[in-house]
């Protein structure tokens, strides 16, 4: 299942890239399992996912919870809590 | 009106309550705020998320005007880099009723806060920083939910 | 920096707004409030009681800044007649923290409305009347007290 | 004892005078009987004073209650409820 995957802030730096297309195996379900399985990507994923409390995600440009499924072609944002304004 | 901009240049608060004046409904509240001088901070770098940005600033423009009587919402946000004194935010709101004004204008700056994906770099003494959230930003927020 | 000010001539909030954002503490909140276009009230006149109005003003600013941590306070209000869509009053408030900009700033204008001895006559169909007070805006200033 | 009043908005209009030096008895000792004796003084007094509940007093430019004591010199207002901002 093809899955773009973006990074921001802290996250990109600790990941080494600000995007990436993966094909995700049709055993992931969840955001949650996407996160597991990015984790053993690299040492730098492994890092980045190590602590969910910090870690907040969008799925198609709408901040959702680590349950939520996964469709094919998702837009799938990891990053730390925003501190704009 | 609904004026709602992510942007790397400045913008001109002036121009922003001018246009919210000229809605003719009496009352006009803005926020702006700036790169603070007083903590070391030479400058800012705020990055961002371009299209949910825009859409997360977008619904809580609908979200303020559903629950508030607005005439007219400013939103402004800046990203890139940005010095000490820098302008950062805008957000402005007109109504007929001043505590409409006011309310919303609380609540777009709150909820921008924890809901519209922006982050900070901080350059301190020549070395950039990730800000950290804050818990308060998270408590002013939940109080309009 | 406080700057409070009685007077028959028109303010400019950009010329406000620039001194607070001067103050380099990162919050500025406003509020502007103008004569309303949309109930057929052709001009106001705002009768006030010398002395007294500044008195009151500035007291005003002094338990602002001591319940909020304010860097400055702008408080001007316009007597005489205003056409619609003048000007009548404008506050702002500059701070470190957005909260106590924002708060600082609602609390003045609402105080400012039941403590501060303005009257305004309103012209309708050529024929002046006293505006009267509202209870809302007595309910508005009691949640500060 | 001398006391100087002022009259604002519509009550300086029913009252038909901005100000006015008065000399007032010694047996008045408060605002409130102040407000009684002055009510004496015309028509358009009468009618300022007629109903407490929408007039305001300040005594030396702060606003104070009808029981506050009066005292030589005073500066007395008598004024509707404030309708600036």
């Amino acid at each position: 299942m093809p899955v773009q995957i973006l990074y921001f802030a802290k996250v990109r730096e600790e990941v080494g890239v600000a995007t990436e297309a993966v094909d995700v195996p049709a055993s992931i379900a969840t955001i949650s399992e996407l996160a597991d399985w990015l984790a053993c990507r690299s040492a730098g994923h492994a890092q980045a996912f190590a602590n969910r409390e910090h870690l907040r995600v969008a799925a198609d440009q709408v901040m959702v919870t680590f349950d939520t499924p996964l469709s094919d072609g998702m837009e799938i944002a990891f990053f730390p809590p925003v501190t704009g304004g | 009106m609904r004026d709602i901009r992510v942007q790397t240049a400045d913008f001109d608060p002036a121009t922003e309550l001018a246009r919210l004046e000229a809605l003719d409904v009496g009352a006009v509240a803005s926020f702006t705020g700036l790169v603070r001088g007083d903590d070391g901070v030479a400058a800012l770098t705020l990055e961002h998320y371009p299209g949910m940005t825009e859409k997360v600033l977008r619904a809580l423009g609908d979200e303020a005007a559903s629950r508030w009587a607005l005439a007219g919402v400013s939103l402004i946000h800046r990203v890139g880099r940005l010095g000490r004194g820098a302008r950062i935010v805008f957000v402005g709101t007109a109504s007929a009723h001043r505590a409409d004004a006011l309310e919303s204008c609380a609540f777009l700056i709150d909820r921008l806060k924890t809901d519209a994906p922006f982050w900070k770099s901080e350059e301190v003494g020549g070395a950039p920083r990730w800000v950290a959230a804050r818990d308060g930003d998270q408590e002013a927020a939940d109080r309009w939910r």
